[in-house]
């Protein structure tokens, strides 16, 4: 016998689509031996998970065609029948899923749910599975496991739902763990515990480990090897110094190109023409103390408490914070479509936070915003062009042949077609659908734009060139950005100055190169450890100072 | 979320009073005397007169309502003749008719209503759920589409139509039941249920197949939820996944909607009572709307209205009480 | 209009109510059954199977004829109808009193005596005053729903409001001792006693009167007292009174020891309860439901239900009505051709058929007591005469045909509703009349047609008299007097004749009741020529009872078997 | 006029944008049974529409008494089998009247629908007005107007049709009347549905974006979201037909829908409910009729549901993400999480207050 963990040939699965079939991965081969780790690593439409999937057989009764050999642990998971499949699932090989919060059944608490696959595949009574659940949970670091056992998921933290669902992978000692996209729905410093995590078991139970990622960061720490997949087919495979350090492939080396790196800026911004000479004049936006509340009397909680931050005419002030640091709301405050419940706003010397909507008028297309998911910042019912031109039409214009003008000046200045006047969102790409959004932003000739997390739907080649042209389009018109977002990395790339947000508030704030160069705030400092790095040498280091500053 | 219901709650009874408002002010410009119907056509004017001013009927409208407010919060004294008739808060008033007060019309009528509801809301469940589990568990194969096409005619047929056939083929042909009437349980239990069955069914055999839809498409989605694709993948069989998994969720709606359901039944009845000649609160509020009897038509619509009122608020809670995940805002 | 042929739903207004709760008359059971029985079985159960309920079960509050059905079982009062089969059923006897009544020369003081030993439920002795304090506490507005006789007979009446707020009494009423009372009227009134028969002149001792509250357990002067009374008359049950006697009482048989009133029932259910018969139903009886249509057709070939179907006949006349003040119906000319016009086949037919509807040509009822006399002014066979219609028409200046609006009310409760109203208005299209309809909700309709400022021009109506005699029929619909302008009024043709005026006043006078029966058919058919009213039928009370059911008694007082008589095997 | 279609309301959900007109009637057309509902539903408006034509045809008319064909003795139970059915009378006579059968289902059918769509057109129209002015107004407004909405969805409402209808003048034209009656009592169902879905799409960027881009209210309303609340509607208003179709009938069958001699299928149900022993031809009839038409609306607006609805045919979908099987699928509009209008799922904030 070959005895690979894992030996994939010729795998082709298609999913049905209206009247045809759209093939999701092409012919794949790879295989992985016990007690290693291999990264497959592609943009969204590559396929990936589905391999992932397919490696359980979970693609069986749903209409999807699989063709090829997938073995898993000596069986055939293509032609095994339901009882061996099921003897696969969760027994050999198991399966940590993206989203914590949904992967868990909300009803029983977490330590039942554990038990439960565990008597799946063990004959044993429902004292000692639960017991096993406890000890499972307590392994990944669940404080208290005993107690916690008897909560149910939305009582957990996202990393702690996390740990929970990779307890349960553990559950029945498995010698093979998928992890599809583990981090991508959490916090950059859990993202980095969940990875050292499952490194840690990875080294003690000697398990193979299939991690599924679109960010190269995550597999640079946590894997051997490394799969590049495109349109359902490998691209490039070696170890991941290689393929990260020497890619042999194109693709692979424009993927690599176009992550944004915290340590080593691009510069695509600029600072302001005359440079810092006319400080004081140069203020266009100033929040003082600005606060808001969210809920009723008796119970707030304040999003956004006491913010106090300058955006400069010309300059882009970057706006860095975890979920629930209260970034989106600070956004959504300084155009003004969210009213402050305390401080002050100013434009230009003008305080407009506690403007009514008739007074705002004249100065809203002034401030205008790009905003994170593209699906929703288009009207799917009109044409890309009438949403183009709504703020002009809006401000009073009405010939028709004047709007179709500027409307296709503006989708040229993003890089679009300006023939698409007539189409449709649907018919566009994320990329080109933010694009569009950004167009629309232009529109009434702003002077700020707010972004709010502007590329964290995009993949990320996509993403380097909406930065690109955020970037030109400041540099070409004279705008003010703000631009907010998760990566911090994305965020060193267009700023000149950083606010690092937390809870609400802000806790460090200055350039961009001292806030990233020399964080004063240790908050600041935890963030900046746990963003994931290329090069493999130095994510391990990396790892092995996290693991000595937090024990345990 | 105490305090999302408590505004829901008091925000529903407010509009509801707002009704009764309507209702006064709808009667006062309805055709009919009021008094004239009470007494009788052949009363003589001073007659009329006279009970007018007993019914409180010469007062102008918003005095009426006022008295109607009072009495249900503070309760109201009429004149008995030999004595007064104490009528404790809440009260709704007295009928014109028969001087009887309202109150206990509805509290006597109410089981038989009550009855109705409930059984019927037993039978809809059982066969609702179970059909719609069986064609969820029967996925792809013939029972399944069996169902969907006899749950979809279910919904699209009156309950006037089921009933009538019901009647002609199990009382007229077959035989095989009595005519529906209503005996108390505490009287009969067993004529109470024979007495019931046909009412009960025709209700039931119409909701059943729209909560067999709601069960089946509730646990469709709940089965394309995400933790259901974590137990399969973790090797959990189909029927447990169903039973153990996606039940539960996927009968918080039908749980909800049940609990609406038998409010509103409480007033909706009315079908059913008139063909089956059940008297209900249906049947009540239909003839008082013929004598012009104000106070038993208010009262009764205040009744039925706060039992739905209630029953939302029940079925919110249900609700959240099923799916943890649900905040109430 | 008044009564209706069945009990009505209890919507209707309180007068219809009423009367029929005594229901209503004619040829008794053909078959032997009955009466034929040798010696009724006493005790058992019978079992009252009604739609409406026996509400506002008040002797102050009820409406009836002859004191009613259920009601008479406990409420015995001064005069009482005769208990018999058919015409004799018509006759007014003594009940409390020791006879029908002692008139003054003029008839307007009448004087009664109590008969020895009456009590109550509780033994204790009834007296004239109890039956004068009944009568008084009729006046209360709290007690509404009682005929308006009194305040319209009695002497110093007419603004009286009770012994609740007036305890002084009426002076028109005298005791002068516990057996003794006197009775004086505004005007000579020869129907007095028929009126006695009414529950208002029930005892009600004073020292028990709860007001509205006294209906709930009403004190028995009758053979039976209330035991429970739920629902406000959806169930009463009624037992033996002990202190009953029956050699106080040559009316009321009595047989059953418990007598178990059920309402609220769909008449499809009564109907099939009672031709099933199973268990209690054995021994059932209704008073408020006729036929229907599958029974009907069933008792064709079913001896044993033909058998037990009891058909009376209630005095009550359904016509279309005019009124002579709405043009085109001043006209006689138009109103005859209508009556010519009127297909009465389809009028039955909707009416329940020719099993429960007799197509009428008179106003009077088809029975003796009224002055029957049969005549047709305007023979136009049964399925109406269009072509001389269309000729009457050209003569009143309607060559071209006519639109008229025929007024009625939205239920068919009564048969004043949408089914006769569409018979009439397919049988004058033939005539070339298009009839319009304008269905008013049935209290509206009450209202409108009883209203001398809103009256309809054309419109379904009803008579029925509150006691078996053709003054009462009559004279309301015809006598100019009774015009009622501030109140509700029955005579819709306002016909306000001094001829008939005065006719009406000469019979009155007479105070043998054959001789003036004959009178009045008389002026009846001198009033039909007129064509003021369209008679379209006369109703027919075919009722089923239960296979253990004897000793039936149906007179034409009521229509319906008299349950005082009923026995069970 | 049902009280419960609120909830249900969650049911009915977002467009797919990609699914254009032409691939909804594709979905339709693909559907037998829709294909068959909508064949009858056009047979029924044809029906209606030529009922003097087919009468003639026959050589009845609805109102003619035939007394000849009733037994009158036996009340008038038509004369032959199957409720008389001749060569005069194709579908036998009415009891009691001898009235064509035939002529007045074929009458009834007009009424029937007539009712049916001019009470949709009501409720929808207020629903999508109330609707819209509760999503879009300030909280004192929206709390009024979804009170007043629960209490219309609470209300007994056959009870309040059966006294307006008896307090409303006899001269006002009936049908009209239904609708108005029937449309008023009925909007609730309708005005949550638009609600929420305008709670949803307002909390949208693009409607954010529309504000910014100096839009009013109003421009917002008509432009952003009335076109992506018209799916739905359209949905809930294909739902609610049929039952508009019951709750005609059910008012004719209480006696209180339109006026004699003017057939309605509910009126000959209700008169049936006496003959159904004696002549169940009488019975079964209306209730074919009734029983076709409602089923035929519901297994249309069924269909249009599907059709307009991806999700709600989408089979279970196992492991893979939508983004992965095709893009158009990614670009599912929003989703509103309904199930009961208020209810929302905690994960699907859009602010950004999700867990600590």
């Amino acid at each position: 016998m070959s005895e690979h963990l894992v030996e994939v040939s010729g795998l082709t699965v298609e999913f049905p689509v209206a009247d045809s079939f759209v093939r999701a991965v092409d012919g794949l081969d790879f295989t992985l031996e016990a007690g290693q780790a291999l990264g497959i690593v592609g943009e969204s439409g590559s396929g990936k998970s589905t391999v992932a999937f397919g490696l359980l057989g979970l693609h069986r009764g749903t209409g999807a065609r699989v063709r090829g050999s997938v073995r898993v642990a000596g069986v055939d998971v293509v032609d095994a029948d339901d009882t061996e499949l099921r003897r696969v699932r969760g027994g050999l090989a198991a399966m940590v899923f993206q989203d914590p919060l949904s992967a868990l059944d909300p009803y029983h608490p977490v330590g039942d749910q554990i038990a439960e696959v565990y008597r799946v595949h063990r004959k044993v009574t429902r004292r000692a599975a639960r017991a096993r659940a406890v000890e499972v949970l307590d392994r990944v670091g669940i404080p208290d496991a005993a107690r916690r056992a008897r909560s149910r998921p939305h009582e957990f933290s996202g990393g702690m739902r996390q740990r929970a669902l990779i307890a349960m992978a553990l559950a029945c000692e498995p010698r093979l763990l998928i992890a599809d996209e583990p981090t991508t729905a959490l916090d950059v410093t859990v993202q980095a515990q969940i990875l050292d995590l499952l490194h840690e078991l990875r080294a003690e139970t000697g398990a193979g480990l299939l991690l599924v990622t679109h960010d190269l960061g995550v597999v640079a720490g946590s894997v051997d090897q490394v799969l590049v997949m495109k349109d359902g087919r490998a691209v490039e495979r070696g170890p991941v110094a290689e393929v990260l350090g020497t890619p042999r492939e194109t693709y692979t080396r424009e993927l690599l190109a176009a992550v944004p790196r915290v340590d080593a800026p691009v510069a695509v911004h600029v600072h302001p023409g005359g440079g810092s000479t006319a400080e004081d004049d140069g203020v266009l936006l100033e929040a003082v103390d600005l606060r808001r509340e969210f809920g009723r009397r008796g119970a707030t909680v304040a999003a956004v408490d006491g913010v106090s931050l300058t955006v400069r005419a010309g300059e882009t002030l970057g706006v860095v914070g975890e979920s629930g640091s209260g970034k989106t709301t600070l956004g959504r405050m300084l155009v003004r479509l969210l009213d402050p419940t305390g401080g002050q706003l100013r434009y230009r010397g003008r305080d407009i936070g506690t403007l009514g909507e008739k007074a705002l008028r004249p100065l809203r297309h002034e401030l205008q915003m790009v905003f994170q998911d593209p699906a929703s910042s288009l009207n799917p019912r009109r044409s890309i062009g009438e949403s183009i031109a709504d703020p002009l039409r809006a401000a009073g214009e009405l010939d028709d042949r004047r709007i179709r003008a500027r409307v296709g000046e503006l989708l040229e200045r993003v890089g679009l077609d300006p023939d698409w006047y007539h189409r449709y969102p649907h018919e566009f790409s994320g990329g080109q659908r933010q694009r569009v959004g950004i167009a629309r932003a232009l529109a009434p000739e702003p002077r700020l734009i707010v972004c709010d997390e502007p590329v964290s739907a995009l993949d990320v080649t996509t993403q380097a060139q909406v930065v690109e042209l955020l970037g030109q389009l400041q540099r070409d018109l004279g705008l003010s950005l703000v631009f907010i977002a998760h990566d911090l990395a994305v965020v060193r790339q267009v700023s000149d100055r950083v606010a690092v947000m937390r809870s609400g508030a802000v806790v460090e704030h200055g350039t961009a190169d001292e806030v990233y160069d020399s964080p004063q705030h240790p908050y600041t400092k935890g963030l900046l450890s746990a963003v994931p790095v290329l090069d493999p040498t130095e994510a391990a280091a990396r790892r092995d100072a996290r693991r000595a500053v937090v024990p345990g | 979320m105490t305090g999302y219901l408590t505004r829901r709650f008091l925000g529903m009874v407010a509009v509801l009073f707002a009704l009764t408002a309507v209702i006064y002010a709808v009667f006062y410009v309805a055709p009919g005397d009021p008094a004239q119907l009470a007494c009788g056509l052949k009363c003589s004017p001073v007659q009329v007169h006279q009970l007018r001013g007993q019914l409180g009927l010469d007062e102008p409208v918003y005095l009426q309502y006022a008295h109607f407010l009072k009495g249900l919060f503070a309760g109201r004294d009429f004149s008995a003749g030999a004595g007064v008739l104490h009528c404790d808060a809440p009260c709704l008033g007295i009928s014109y008719r028969t001087n009887e007060q309202v109150t206990d019309m509805i509290l006597n009528r109410l089981p038989v209503t009550a009855s109705l509801a409930l059984g019927a809301m037993v039978i809809w469940l059982l066969l609702g759920i179970g059909s719609g589990l069986l064609s969820v568990l029967r996925r792809g194969r013939l029972t399944e589409r069996l169902l969907t096409s006899l749950t979809l005619a279910g919904t699209a047929v009156p309950v006037f139509i089921i009933g009538l056939l019901l009647l002609l083929l199990f009382c007229a042909y077959l035989q095989w039941l009595p005519f529906p009437t209503y005996v108390g349980l505490s009287q009969d239990p067993q004529q109470w249920f024979w007495g019931l069955l046909l009412p009960w069914t025709s209700l039931a055999l119409l909701e059943s197949a729209k909560y067999a839809r709601l069960t089946r498409s509730s646990m469709l989605e709940t089965l394309a939820e995400d933790h259901i694709r974590t137990f399969r993948a973790y090797g959990v069989s189909e029927r447990r996944l169903v039973t153990r998994h996606a039940l539960r969720g996927a009968l918080a709606p039908v749980i909800a909607l049940s609990a609406l359901d038998l409010g509103t039944m409480f007033g909706s009845a009315v079908l059913t009572e008139t063909l089956f000649g059940l008297p209900g609160l249906g049947k009540l509020i239909v003839s008082s709307v013929n004598i012009l009897d104000l106070p038993v038509v208010v009262g009764v619509t205040l009744v039925t209205g706060f039992s739905v009122v209630l029953a939302n608020a029940v079925a919110d809670v249900l609700y959240a009480a099923a799916d943890r995940r649900v905040v109430l805002t | 209009m008044s009564r209706s042929p069945r009990i009505p739903r209890r919507i209707g207004a309180a007068a219809v109510t009423v009367a029929l709760a005594g229901g209503a008359a004619a040829c008794g059971p053909k078959s032997g059954d009955a009466g034929a029985d040798a010696a009724p079985h006493r005790g058992g159960t019978l079992t009252i199977l009604n739609q409406d309920p026996q509400d506002r079960f008040d002797p102050a509050r009820e409406y009836t004829s002859g004191g009613g059905n259920v009601p008479s079982l406990v409420f015995r009062t001064l005069t009482t109808r005769a208990r018999v089969n058919g015409a004799p059923g018509t006759k007014v006897v003594p009940d409390l009193a020791t006879d029908t009544g002692t008139p003054s020369k003029d008839a307007t003081v009448w004087t009664y005596h109590l008969k020895d030993g009456l009590k109550y439920e509780d033994g204790s002795p009834i007296t004239s005053g109890d039956i004068k304090y009944g009568i008084e506490r009729s006046f209360a507005p709290e007690l509404s729903g009682g005929p308006p006789y009194f305040r319209d007979w009695l002497v110093g009446a007419e603004n009286y409001q009770g012994p609740y707020k007036d305890p002084k009494g009426l002076d028109s009423i005298e005791t002068p001792d516990a057996r003794t009372i006197v009775f004086h009227l505004n005007k000579p009134e020869g129907d007095f006693p028929y009126l006695a028969t009414a529950t208002q002149f029930a005892p009600v001792p004073k020292a028990k009167d709860t007001g509205v509250k006294y209906a709930e357990h009403p004190i028995s002067s009758g053979p039976y007292e209330v035991v429970k009374n739920e629902n406000d008359g959806a169930h009463l049950v009624l037992k033996r009174n002990p202190y009953w006697s029956s050699k106080t009482d040559d009316q009321r048989k009595a047989y059953p020891d418990t007598i178990d009133v059920q309402s609220g029932l769909d008449p499809a259910v009564i109907n099939q309860r009672l031709s099933t018969g199973s268990g209690a139903d054995a021994a059932a009886v209704t008073t408020d439901t006729n036929l229907g249509p599958s029974e009907l057709a069933q008792i064709g070939n079913d001896k044993e239900l033909a058998g037990r179907v009891g058909t009376g006949h209630f005095g009550y006349t359904n016509y279309l009505a005019f009124n002579t003040k709405v043009k085109p119906f001043d006209n006689p000319k138009v109103r005859e051709a209508i009556a010519y016009a009127i297909n009465r086949t389809s009028v039955v037919n909707a009416a329940g058929g020719s099993s429960l509807a007799e197509a009428a040509t008179t106003f009077l009822p088809n029975q003796p007591t009224f002055g029957y006399t049969p005549y047709d002014p305007f023979p136009a066979g049964p399925n109406g005469d269009p072509a001389k219609a269309k000729e009457l028409l050209k003569e009143a200046g309607y060559p071209n045909g006519l639109t008229v609006t025929l007024t009625h009310s939205s239920s068919n409760a009564d048969q004043y509703g949408p089914d006769i109203a569409t018979a009439v208005q397919d049988g004058l299209k033939a005539a070339g009349i298009t009839v319009k309809l304008n269905a008013l909700q049935q209290s509206g309709y009450r209202q409108a047609v009883t209203s001398v400022s809103s009256e309809p021009g054309f419109f379904l109506s009803g008579w029925g008299a509150d006691w078996p005699s053709g003054g009462p029929f009559l004279a309301p619909i015809f006598d100019g007097r009774q015009i009622v302008t501030n109140g509700s009024n029955f005579n819709s043709a306002q016909l306000d004749d001094p001829s008939v005026n005065d006719e009406i006043d000469a019979i009155n006078k007479i105070t043998d009741h054959a001789t003036a029966a004959k009178q009045w058919g008389a002026l009846d058919q001198r009033i039909g020529r007129q064509a003021l009213v369209v008679p379209l039928f006369h109703p027919v009370y075919k009722r089923l009872y239960g296979k253990d059911i004897r000793n039936v008694v149906i007179s034409d007082w009521t229509g319906v078997l008299d349950v005082s008589q009923v026995a069970v095997k | 006029m049902s009280g419960t279609a609120g909830l249900l309301a969650g049911e009915t959900a977002q467009v797919s944008p990609a699914a254009g007109a032409s691939q909804v009637w594709r979905r339709l057309r693909s559907r037998r049974a829709a294909l068959a509902g909508a064949i009858v539903l056009a047979a029924l408006v044809v029906i209606a529409l030529t009922a003097p034509l087919l009468t003639a045809i026959e050589g009845q008319d609805p109102t003619t008494y035939h007394d000849t064909l009733v037994n009158s003795a036996s009340g008038g139970v038509p004369i032959g089998s199957f409720g008389g059915v001749s060569a005069d009378h194709w579908l036998g006579v009415e009891p009691g009247t001898g009235r064509d059968v035939f002529a007045r289902l074929v009458y009834g059918a007009q009424i029937s629908l007539l009712v049916a769509v001019g009470s949709t057109v009501v409720q929808v129209l207020i629903g999508v007005v109330v609707g819209l002015t509760a999503g879009l107004g300030n909280r004192f407004l929206d709390q009024l107007l979804s009170s007043t909405t629960d209490v219309m969805l609470a209300l007994p409402s056959l009870v309040f049709a059966i006294a307006l209808m008896a307090v409303v003048p006899s001269g006002f034209p009936r049908p009209v009347l239904l609708m108005l009656v029937i449309g008023l009592l009925g909007w609730g169902g309708t005005a949550r549905v638009v609600r929420a879905q305008t709670l949803t799409l307002k909390e949208l960027n693009y409607v954010a974006a529309a504000r910014l881009g100096g839009s009013s209210r109003w421009r917002i309303a008509r432009r952003e979201l009335l076109p992506s609340i018209a799916a739905p509607v359209i949905t809930y208003a294909a739902l609610l037909l049929p039952t508009n179709v019951v709750s005609e009938a059910g008012l004719s069958f209480l006696g209180v829908g339109v006026k004699p001699p003017t057939s309605s299928w509910g009126q000959m149900l209700s008169s049936a409910t006496t003959w159904f022993r004696a002549d169940p031809a009488y019975v079964l009839l209306p209730a074919l009729m009734l029983f076709a038409t409602t089923l035929a609306f519901t297994v249309v607006g069924d269909a249009v549901r599907t059709a307009l609805d991806p999700r709600a045919a989408s089979r279970i979908k196992v492991g893979t993400k939508g983004a992965d099987v095709s893009d158009a699928r990614a670009a599912t509009g929003p989703q509103a999480a309904t199930v009961a209008a208020p209810v929302r799922r905690a994960g699907a904030n859009a602010d950004n207050r999700g867990e600590a």
